[in-house]
């Protein structure tokens, strides 16, 4: 047990709880509970003022890990217990930590409406675009064709995009990361925490042992530079190993396209320059997939609006400053009584 | 005993009645609930104990005239003690021909039906599915009619307030409501006090509905009346002494809930998902935030449950409350909150199912599902209300209950309950023994799964506690340290513990009483919840007969009360009456090995009074 | 009871059952089960073969007033139904009836899944902004402030919206229209009923009780023609009473901006044509909110893809060419087997 | 009986045993599961009976060499009728050090350990916690303990075919499976052809695993062998004769569940979502594309079960499938199928709770949620199966009674069934009576709540038939139209003949039998589920040392046979041994007044023989 006061300054290490760490060897969880340790460090929070609610799935198992409050609850209703948890105390800081299936299969319902709502925490998605714990289900996040033991024969649903789904549930903020991305991840794990509001995160994680390399089209060292683009507010949308790729807009009309630098007349200035509080761009580079579109990651979108919480208490604040005191006795007798004797 | 609203004045000889049953019935746009409302206070205010039952229809605004959109108010008011609505009607008002139809059956021969002709139209008849005009053909014979044209004497007494016709008619409730009062001695005053309130921002509405009050007065008072219609008198009751007020159900939990979280010392927040009966205990806290109450409007009720679960994890009451079919997604939820070991209060306020079944009736069918409706062994604690008022206490005592053990509480109350109103002794919140929570906040030794010996109950620990920090969930943890055990004999050892946590609050709740007769007989008529009224008057009323029958009510479903057991054996019979196929008689009998009997009703209203009398009176004779 | 052969051609009366309408006097329903039944009756599809769905609500009653199959199952979870029964019977004609409560509060995870799995059939959702039945709490789309039984002080969350939600949920046909709108309504179901696939349509209808007028900044007579913009494919995005605005890309931004034409040398050039087929296009549209922009209706969205039961049909067609016929002996006998004498 | 493999040819001296307990323990990437599976095989061509128990970690895969990572199997074989995996273990093979530490305490003093000592590094036993290596202290002392360095010698044995150490090392599960093959006189050959053609395209690895059971097998033959460890024979069970094969639960229920739909010649829309241990049955359904079946994975419990209603609405059979908390997601739309009377088959592989509980463990826990937990009254069948082969007969048993009498029915296995795998005298499907289901297609005098006189099921329409369009839903509905009714009596009629409905079908199932023992006497032990190999183990234990005990099993707990209660009152003593905290005991007491006692154990493991036979014994001293 750790004593009250936190020391000076907090290490990763500190952030470690005693429990031992039971993923796969070689779990892309792995990379990004360093990243989330050592990103608490650096922003200097306090162990007990932070707490990390998660579902049910392998990603779910996080809370464990970390030396913070933490709550591993049931499949799914993670941001509805979160959400409870801030209207009780709205001082904590609360990470939640889901799988997709634990955030877009059965939870879907409850994560759209903790984005509308916008309540003031960070969401951490890990998309390994499978079930893991329970041995490789194909997830709504699979993309079709993908054979699992409940799809021997392929998938044929239609995946659904995490981001997509975040912007068209109203959320404020929408980012993506990459487990293996340990430069990348914690300063998008930090914008997270600085935004108020709900915060949607969506990492791309490698389920080693049941869809190991689906994500290859776009991580593999090899062509990973001129498969992702990582988008920065108010700088150009360049990409490539020579960074001479970029985004336009298609002239004359509503879409995105891969432009070369330097090809075909195209300069710098035709290059589409980055702007996070933008919905409709942020929902174009959301829908962006290999190998026509680098995929994104970094700060898709973020533009700040009122919170669930912080709104309810202005509201309720509001009100007892209107009402008497509060007394029991009062509120009883407030109606129409009548004395007999 | 005196009412302090001045003694009534009298000019009519009135024939003293002990008490008496009213049904206002009409359209649901006709005002019934309101009338019924009105003259419920009047008639506390004359000191008369009452019951109420309002009965709704399950559409909003369902088209005018036909029967399924009648809306309904009864009362039972006496100078005795009134324990139910009435099991027949000494009066009906009714304000149209479906409310004749949909309601004449309960009318007992040779009581009286005010009609209002002027709305027995062929077009409402028709509506109403009537062949034959009911008023001319000889299919009331057996009752007394005072058909008056209520809706043309209303026109007329508000004429001057220059309402348009549509405006106009609707105050003809108050014109029924006026007949009745001068019928039954009560005072205007409280009525015209309300309406002109109510109406402070349209002062010819205001006026036009007192004209109309006055005017059925008068007519009561002035006109003809046929021979068999009098003035009657119901004296005062004896009644406890005191300071009352009426009180619904829905009224009742949502103050016991406040008052529990104060009294142990906590903030409270509600979450929920709206859902008939439900909803009006939402609907009460969202208007209190000036008692540290928060409301949350989930976008579901397994949402509504695992909010209320973060709520208490973060160390304020979580509430959760919703009927039957609401509750049933909350199950999984629960077995977080019995396996995570956190205070919960869960109120279900039945109705009649399955399924959607009648949203609007109710029924007493959700014991199972509260005892028994989980996966795994997941045992928790379930008590129930017995009336409006009872609402109160047993909602202050799931809070002391599921806070000082750290366990989910379900609450029963039903559709019943929820709406209907019941003069009110109104208690003093300062006699209430405070049990105030504790959180520990000491990291020495600290795991948080480490006990209280005494009540077995975990500790609880608020996040944002420095030195504290411990991570739990629903994986089986290991006893004490509450780290995830896969272990057989930790699973053993935990269910165990569960389990022996519950049963031990037995100790924790008083003995069961026997609410009348004696501890041992022939009869023991055992019931639960909303049929206190029914088995409470039943069981008098047999008894006055000499009848050695007792009558039995719980408040305490899991764990039962410990001389429970004992004080059946004491009976040679056991009758378990109960809205539903049979569930209480089901624990009973497992649980003792007494051969408790079931009496069973399920169409969607409370038992009357005879039902219970005479299911008794066969047990007695067989 | 009907006869079992059709008539030549049905008329709305042939679609009307003997029950009961109960809504309220007034309610905007009345007028859209006018135009489902006449839609039906142009449409000449077959009683037998037509099924509507919901849930509960007093939306959900609808399919009790119609002369058809008709099932009123459980509060939000029509959508789960209608695929089941899609799947064992691909060749009905399913509608989906819902409300805004029971499909974006309780149901909204399984609206996302029928759409992301593009289902086909159609699903009308009935928003008033209100949950009707339950006697009017305010619900997830209802504006800001919206005073309700439960919240007395105004509601502080923000709404979602319905299209945009279903937008980046994956569906592929989006379309709206308005109770009143008699004229507008018929060929909008129309073209969802063409439209293979799930196919969205949100109706603005009033709730005369509970939340009446709430579309009247967009609705009343006087103002429709400014704050409405019917949209079509591949015609210019014009609107108002002289039929002089119109909507373009603001220069320079990703924004939608409205401009009037023969203003500031706006030309008919400049307005925006309508590509029904843009999902870019489509979420701006739906984003568009009074009294800055013209509420969209008509068909925002309608992009065909492949649809879940008929890959599902289809896989299952291949699984069974490929394999022997089916026999329960052989395949309780296919494993590894010995025989005891 | 005979054997058709070849008989085996012995050269050395054995000894006979009636019947042998091994477990195989190692690490999750051991193989174990695997070594298990081969040596059950080997055992069921030799002709013994034999009864196997799979233990899987709860983690995909845990670090490598800790306790949690220990993956197990256990297999009970012998000359006699074999009815569980057995008490305590006869021999237990280890792998390495964390797989002796959690194993090692089932072993029977004198037991045999075999234990591969090249895995017992210094960090290996680090890893499972050993403080001193148990191979050098004297904490093995009660146990004969043979220590080979398997790994060496499997690495050597499999030099030749040039695999990596580590892909050598992972032979070691084939040189283990090797000497124990040689123990009991096994023949190599069917794993040996198993081998050849699971690796057809890795020949080298074939060879090396090949390479590797002989070489165990040839340690055997050649090595001294301690003295204590010799060779066995176990002669061959006297068996009913037919056609075998393994097969474990999930298997069963889904070929069933196929059969069923087949018999009811219906197609099948299996609807599901995953969670453990019930996904194995979808994995299985999803191959069965050519037996008319669908499989859907739904984005959630609640669609699943919605779905599969859709599905039966539509005229095919919807079966639903998942664990306890999965279940509880289902139970709001279990009601609607209830109300809409509709079949559903909803499977439940119970698993320990409550909450997230052990997901791996099993349990019988979900009784009460089966019988009881739904909102209101809401009857439904509900079926258990005893055994991996006995769910394929119980599956299609679930079939014909949810189309035959259009009701839910929920039929319970657990874990355990799912996984274990048993010998399985293969049926002839032609030896089943078909039960198609009939749709009404005549509109003459349709109504959809028109019900068969006899069952009381009401009928069932495909939409899509002409003039029988019509509207149902989960409100209440008029008796017969099914239009929807808030009519008070109708209420009544429909909640009676709903439970009528399912009470009846007592009269379609056959007569309760008891399984061993007489039809009376001083105990009589009742269980249901996967306790039906140590319970009748146990008795059959007891009864041969001459205790009057019989043994009751039941296949129907809703409803329950019409003689059931009959038959308990002609015993002493009811003893009810269940894997939870006592439920069954509770629907027994309740229903027949008989003072029935639950033998309970929740850690997560099947009862032991011994556990059940001194608990009667107990029983019948006292
Ligand atoms: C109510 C319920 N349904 C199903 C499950 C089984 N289950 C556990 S985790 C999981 C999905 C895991 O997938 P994901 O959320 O993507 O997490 P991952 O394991 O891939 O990190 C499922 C279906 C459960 N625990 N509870
Ligand atoms: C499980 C469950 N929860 C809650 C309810 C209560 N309920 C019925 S309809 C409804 C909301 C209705 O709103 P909406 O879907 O917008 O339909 P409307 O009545 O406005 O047409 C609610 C909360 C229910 N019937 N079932
Ligand atoms: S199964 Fe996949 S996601 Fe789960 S721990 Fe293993 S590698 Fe990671
Ligand atoms: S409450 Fe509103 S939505 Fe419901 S029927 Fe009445 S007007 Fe229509
Ligand atoms: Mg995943
Ligand atoms: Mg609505």
């Amino acid at each position: 047990m750790n004593i009250a006061t936190p020391p000076e300054k907090l290490t990763a290490k500190d952030f470690t709880s005693d429990q031992e760490v039971r993923w796969c060897p070689g779990c892309g969880d792995y990379a990004i509970l360093k990243s989330v340790r050592g990103t608490l460090a650096d922003l200097g929070v306090e162990r007990h003022n932070t707490v990390f609610i998660s579902g049910i799935g392998c990603a779910a198992r996080f809370p464990y890990y970390m030396e913070t409050y933490g709550f591993h609850t049931i499949h799914g209703r993670a941001p509805s217990i979160a959400t409870g948890l801030k209207i009780a105390n709205p001082d904590l800081d609360i990470w939640v930590i889901s799988g997709d299936g634990d955030a877009l299969s059965i939870g879907g319902n409850h994560l759209l409406h903790l984005l509308r709502r916008n309540v003031n925490l960070q969401f951490l998605l890990f998309n390994n675009e499978i079930y893991g714990l329970t041995k490789g289900q194909y997830s709504p996040t699979s993309r079709p064709g993908t054979r699992s033991p409940s799809t021997p024969l392929g998938s044929v649903d239609n995946p659904v995009s995490a981001a997509s789904f975040a912007l068209g549930s109203g959320a404020r903020f929408v980012a993506r990361s990459i487990d293996t991305l340990q430069k990348h991840m914690p300063p998008v794990l930090k914008r997270a925490h600085q935004h108020t509001g709900a915060s949607f995160v969506e990492i791309f994680q490698n389920c080693i042992v049941y869809n190991d390399g689906v994500f290859g089209r776009f991580t593999d060292k090899a062509i990973a530079a001129d498969a992702q683009i990582d988008v920065v507010h108010s700088e150009p949308l360049v990409f490539g190993k020579e960074r001479n790729k970029g985004l336009r807009m298609k002239p004359g009309t509503m879409e995105l396209e891969v432009v070369t630098i330097g090809e075909g007349g195209i300069s710098m200035d035709d290059v589409l320059v980055h702007d996070e509080t933008n919905r409709t761009l942020a929902a174009m580079l959301a829908a962006m997939e290999p190998p026509a579109f680098p995929v994104a990651i970094g700060v898709l979108y973020c533009n700040p609006g009122p919170t669930y919480v912080d709104s309810m208490r202005e509201q309720a604040a509001v009100a007892k400053n209107a009402a008497p005191k509060a007394n029991m006795n009062d509120l009883l007798r407030g109606g129409h009584t009548w004395q007999i004797d | 005993m005196a009412v302090t609203a001045e003694e009534i004045q009298e000019d009519v000889p009135r024939s003293v009645l002990e008490s008496a049953v009213i049904r206002f019935a009409g359209d649901s746009g006709d005002g019934m609930q309101l009338t019924g409302s009105q003259f419920t206070l009047a008639t506390a205010l004359a000191g008369n104990d009452l019951a109420t039952f309002p009965d709704f229809p399950a559409e909003i605004r369902a088209p005018v005239g036909t029967t399924f959109g009648v809306s309904a108010f009864q009362i039972n008011f006496g100078a005795r003690g009134i324990r139910t609505s009435g099991d027949a009607l000494d009066v009906l008002v009714a304000m149209n021909p479906a409310a004749l139809k949909s309601n004449v059956d309960d009318v007992r021969p040779g009581g009286l039906l005010i009609i209002d002709a002027g709305a027995f139209s062929k077009r409402n008849l028709d509506k109403a599915g009537f062949a034959e005009n009911p008023l001319t053909d000889d299919s009331l014979e057996k009752y007394k009619v005072l058909e008056v044209d209520m809706s043309r004497l209303t026109v007329e007494a508000v004429k001057e307030f220059g309402l348009s016709t549509k405006d106009s008619l609707r105050c003809k409730n108050m014109w029924a409501l006026g007949l009745i009062y001068w019928m039954y001695g009560r005072k205007r005053q409280p009525s015209i006090d309300w309406l002109n309130n109510k109406f402070k921002k349209l002062p010819d509405v205001a006026s036009a509905n007192i004209a109309a009050i006055n005017a059925g007065h008068a007519f009561g008072e002035t006109a003809e009346m046929p021979a068999e219609v009098s003035a009657y008198i119901v004296p005062a009751a004896d009644i406890e002494p005191g300071l009352y007020r009426t009180v619904t159900g829905a009224e009742a939990i949502a103050w016991g809930l406040v008052s529990g979280s104060q009294l142990a010392d906590l903030d409270m927040v509600f979450c929920s998902y709206p859902i008939t009966p439900a909803s009006s205990v939402l609907h009460e806290l969202a208007n209190m935030k000036h008692y540290d109450v928060q409301t949350f409007q989930a976008e579901d009720e397994i949402s509504a449950a695992c909010a209320a679960i973060g709520v208490s994890y973060g160390g304020s009451l979580g509430v959760t409350s919703s009927s039957g079919p609401g509750v049933a997604l909350k199950t999984e939820a629960m077995g977080l909150a019995i396996s995570i070991e956190l205070p919960l209060v869960i109120v279900n306020s039945q109705r009649a199912g399955p399924s959607t079944g009648m949203p609007t009736k109710t029924e007493q069918s959700d014991l199972y599902q509260a005892v028994y409706g989980r996966n795994a062994d997941s045992p928790l604690v379930v008590l129930a209300a017995r009336s409006p008022g009872d609402c109160f206490d047993v909602a202050i005592e799931s809070v002391r209950l599921s806070t000082k053990y750290m366990t989910p509480v379900i609450l029963l109350t039903d559709g019943y309950i929820a709406n209907a109103s019941e003069p009110w002794l109104i208690p003093d919140f300062d006699d209430y023994e405070p049990f105030p929570a504790t959180f520990r906040d000491n990291p020495e030794d600290f795991h948080p799964y480490i006990r209280d010996s005494e009540t077995l109950g975990r500790v609880w620990v608020k996040p944002g506690t420095p030195g504290l920090e411990h991570r739990v969930g629903g994986i089986e943890k290991s006893y004490d340290s509450g780290h995830i055990s896969y272990d057989p004999d930790n699973h053993q050892k935990m269910t165990d513990i569960r389990a022996a946590k519950i049963k031990g609050i037995a100790n924790d709740i008083p003995l069961q009483e026997v609410d009348q007769g004696n501890e041992s007989g022939r009869v023991a008529v055992v019931g639960w919840g909303s049929t206190y009224g029914p088995i409470s008057r039943a069981v008098s009323v047999l008894r006055d007969k000499g009848e050695d029958v007792s009558h039995i009510h719980l408040r305490y479903i899991n764990p039962l009360p410990r001389n429970l057991g004992e004080l059946l054996k004491g009976f040679d019979k056991v009758v378990v009456p109960e809205m539903n196929t049979g569930q209480l008689v089901t624990l009973l009998r497992s649980e003792y090995l007494v051969p408790a009997e079931g009496l069973n009703k399920v169409n969607g209203q409370p038992f009357k009074i005879a039902e219970i009398e005479n299911a008794v009176r066969a047990r007695l004779e067989s």
